[in-house]
């Protein structure tokens, strides 16, 4: 079946990821639809590491032969794909973390320190409630630290922010607007251009988690405008295609040169004597130890494979499988998408419910078929308790992910039924 | 799994206690009682759970349980094997239990013992689901230790 | 040539290592002298990535599907095998953190917030002048931040501590001791034990640096009696032949459990509301995000392959080729080691002096040679200011190393000092 | 690298400034100077390095250094390229410096402008020398900048 907008490669890119050819117990063929927990890898990305490990490996920046030599330039190629594929402003504004959640916490942890953009009680934090938890309990540890007040956006029943208090919660006493760009569990994309200029008009700095957003939709932060660009964005190598071990915080240089330090350690000093320190520039300043080497050189040829492809012909082949999973899912009784309903509004994850069956119960079921989704929480209680649920099951595919696949899972729902005799009952 | 996995997973049994839980909700009792509030952080079941026991006796076992059939269905069978007996046997049970869910599918459940819950045995073979299936126990073996230290309210 | 001591299959153990085979520029073999830095991976580490790579990708925990079991068993092996590796009382008690820099940031970081071991004013932390970079910077930021205050046990002029002012260091003020059990820099091995037990009188928590000791050492925490055993122990993946962007922080039941949170974020939570959150127990607490899934199990790989081989055995084999460098090094006129003289009573790190050539340009001559060693501050700079020294060459060996590498850096230094002429100056 | 590429890397002229160096020490000066002390972080070389500035003119730049041969023998080139020149020439030659470093052994240095600068060329292909010979004459640049803006002892 061909479906406008996927990518005219497809059985091309599959062979890419050796995953993909592997099947599981009872010989069932494996379907992998859980990209937005961790996306599987192509070769290149596995060869570009052994080739590293097998032939260039060392430490970097400290060590001064060839083998050092090789390392650390690999690594700084590695910063520089990551720079072009976010269009950053500059290279050294891209600082590599071992994961995106830590990347919101170094923001998060370092403004509770003295510098310009201290938080102090009375300020304001304001967050969503559609965040990853990721992106939620930095803050609640920042505001208790602090003193400082947590505010959250509410959602709407159609899984949006709810917009309409956006004049009552970003004020003068906003410090940091924190939010996702697209929402792991409900797939809304939010409107980070008109948040970031609102914020911005008050003074306050934003920070986007775009974890979902990276995989699957262009980003050019030069050609925002300055008032629409965020100050900080983070996002997870292993969402990329790339490696687990390895995260990006992107921030303006402005914004991180007046923020301290995080960790202090190796890499991340100008000089150390007993009687105190001073730190690098950025990158390096936030950059404490031996870097995640091999794996940002994985992260580097990662993105190098997405920008490859085409980050536009990525999101347009997201865009049809999703407009295609939800008509499929639509056509099974009992079920309900949490999140909005149109697929070009939206990522590729798709969280749902199904009367009278629990996810896990559901996800085991796929499971004996081959097929991979996840249930639970997905690392967003509030968003599921502002539903009214405590878990839900969600499919999220990639730019791997075929139609037939689709089909597959929207069959084996009905064996779901079937299996807890639902209509039975 | 395989489609025989799943059926090993969940048998009859399973499936009736979860359509048709024992004892579920939460009971007030004069005495000693205590109430616990387990989650498996995991995949967020939840349980609140509320055990009564007198002269050394389990009087009842309560609860207000969120999750999957197999979380479910244990709390249901906990319910029938624990109820009525002393805290001392109800122990035994639980250990038996807890040793049948942490075999990865080795041990031979003692019907006369776990009765309905050597449905379970097929639940041993998937650790992501073991978790499942012992959340209420281990929130029953902790309210019941509050009660028996003397901590619940009495 | 044969020396005691030395790694009966050395050129079996060499084979394991595929960059062992690379040649430089101009043909030249590569001689690597720079293992204190990072170490090379043996085959084994890297196959078992690619395989985890390639078949078993999942995110872990949070995902309930065939993939997603068998990665989180893998990852939860790896936990095994390191807490098998370092004799750790109990395997939840290991908690993987991006290198050893963060493990000790961790514990530096979450002695600031409110918990029964917060630091405050008037409040002592010792540590020591050999310290690496990372062990000492958490420790100023942490004094800085609460009013405590830093104190440092100074050096004997062979590099060893000076514990004669032991008394007056760890006293009823000292919450924290943190010090490294070998130099990277001296070789120093420092006597833990005994400054352990000093510390627990006082009722301070020991923090060790074990970055070069868990390369070389056999280490077995069970073993140790409680009262010299330390509180927390922190190495790093890539000095073990393991992967980079894995650390390891080791730490009592008790000590962790009296510790808050430090990242917050998915994984770490028991709950998360609006209103506030509750954290999972060790280790999870601590592993805040997707952790480093294939590098812990690339290197539960490469703590296998030590065992294997046998701590004991490698530990005799460094002494072996670190007599024996010692002795071709002191052959060379003009050269001065830093640290012991004493090959029992150290670590494989040799860090030295060249009258007349500065490190940079003695590394620059060996490398011209393929002999890859390291020059600079080795992030030691205090230890440097010490010794009067602002930097120096440091060679040194692991497991792969054969006595003519040594011959060839000796004979390297040589030429080094007729290349810059120095008989003649 | 190779022996071959080692003696691009140490020409004569960079080994007899590192023995002889040219305007080493500090000066006391009266009038406009600024001083700045630079730190290559990664090995620990260092630079303090005062900058003497009057009518526009650079009367001195006076230096300690701690380094390598290649950071010395730049610091004493630096000396000699721009003391005596006005403030503008030597910014010209400084840029000139930098483009050859940073040419990764691809750009011909001008002799004319850059003298015994231009044994720097072989320095230029080994990345992590390049900042070895950029140290001081970033520090020159750095403090040159401040006695222009004023910022510096007057
Ligand atoms: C003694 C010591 N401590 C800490 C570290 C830091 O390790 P990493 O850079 O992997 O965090 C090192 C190595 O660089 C070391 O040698
Ligand atoms: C929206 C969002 N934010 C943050 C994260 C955290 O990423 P990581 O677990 O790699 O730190 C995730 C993924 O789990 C996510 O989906």
């Amino acid at each position: 079946m061909t479906l406008e907008g996927l990518l005219p490669e497809l059985a091309v890119i599959r062979k890419d990821f050796p995953i993909l050819e592997r099947t599981l117990a009872g010989g069932v063929p494996l379907i992998y639809l859980d990209s937005a927990n961790t996306s599987q890898k192509p070769q290149v990305v596995i060869d570009t590491m052994v080739d590293h490990l097998e032939h260039h490996n060392a430490n970097i920046a400290r060590a001064m032969h060839q083998l050092g030599a090789e390392s650390t330039e690999a690594f700084e190629a590695a910063r520089d794909k990551v720079a072009a594929f976010i269009g950053a402003p500059e290279r050294d504004e891209v600082i590599f973390t071992k994961n995106a959640s830590e990347a919101l916490n170094l923001v998060a942890n370092t403004l509770v320190w003295p510098g310009e953009r201290q938080v102090g009680p009375g300020d304001e934090i304001v967050i969503t409630e559609m965040e990853h938890h990721s992106n939620i309990v930095p803050w609640q540890l920042l505001t208790q630290r602090t003193g400082a007040t947590l505010r959250w956006f509410g959602l709407t029943d159609d899984g949006r922010l709810d917009l309409s208090t956006i004049d009552e919660l970003i004020t003068e006493r906003t410090k940091v607007v924190s939010l996702t760009w697209v929402s792991n569990m409900l797939g809304t994309i939010n409107p980070i251009a008109e948040i970031t200029r609102k914020a911005h008009a008050v003074g306050a700095i934003v920070v986007v988690d775009a974890s979902q957003a990276a995989p699957q939709l262009p980003i050019d932060l030069s050609a925002m405008p300055v008032e629409e660009r965020p100050d900080l964005l983070a996002f997870t190598g292993h969402k990329v295609v790339g490696p687990t071990g390895i995260g990006v915080l992107w921030g303006s240089r402005a914004v991180l040169d007046a923020l301290p330090p995080f960790l202090g350690g190796g890499e991340m000093i100008e000089t150390v004597r007993m009687e105190g320190s001073t730190y690098a520039g950025i990158p390096h300043k936030f950059e404490a130890g031996t870097p995640p080497i091999v794996e940002a050189i994985g992260l580097g040829a990662a993105v190098d494979y997405l920008a490859h492809i085409g980050l536009d012909a990525i999101h347009a082949h997201e865009k049809a499988i999703t407009g295609y999973a939800l008509e499929g899912l639509r056509s099974v009784k009992g079920l309900t998408v949490l999140g909005p309903l149109d697929a070009a509004a939206r990522g590729g994850a798709i969280s749902f419910e199904l009367d009278g069956v629990h996810p896990h119960d559901i996800a085991q079921v796929l499971d004996s078929r081959g097929i991979a989704v996840r249930a639970g929480h997905h690392c967003a209680k509030p968003a599921h308790a502002r539903f009214g649920v405590q878990s839900s099951t969600r499919m999220s595919s990639y730019l791997y992910t075929e139609p037939r696949e689709i089909d597959a899972l929207v069959e084996a729902l009905e064996y779901t039924r079937s299996y807890f005799k639902l209509d039975r009952a | 799994m395989t489609a025989q996995d799943l059926d090993a997973l969940y048998q009859e049994i399973i499936l009736d206690h979860y359509k048709k839980p024992h004892g579920k909700g939460l009971r007030e009792h004069a005495g000693h009682t205590a109430e616990v509030h387990h989650v498996n952080p995991t995949c967020g079941d939840e349980v609140t759970l509320r055990v009564h026991v007198s002269d050394g006796v389990v009087e009842d076992v309560s609860y207000d349980a969120l999750g999957c059939s197999i979380s479910q269905a244990s709390a249901s069978v906990l319910y029938d094997l624990v109820v009525g007996k002393s805290v001392d046997e109800a122990m035994a049970i639980h250990q038996a239990f807890l040793t049948l869910m942490q075999g990865k599918g080795t041990v031979e459940p003692d019907e006369d013992v776990l009765e309905d819950g050597i449905a379970f045995a097929g639940v041993a073979k998937f650790p992501a689901r073991v978790k499942c299936a012992l959340l209420s126990w281990m929130a029953w073996k902790d309210a019941t230790a509050q009660v028996v230290a003397g901590d619940g309210d009495n």
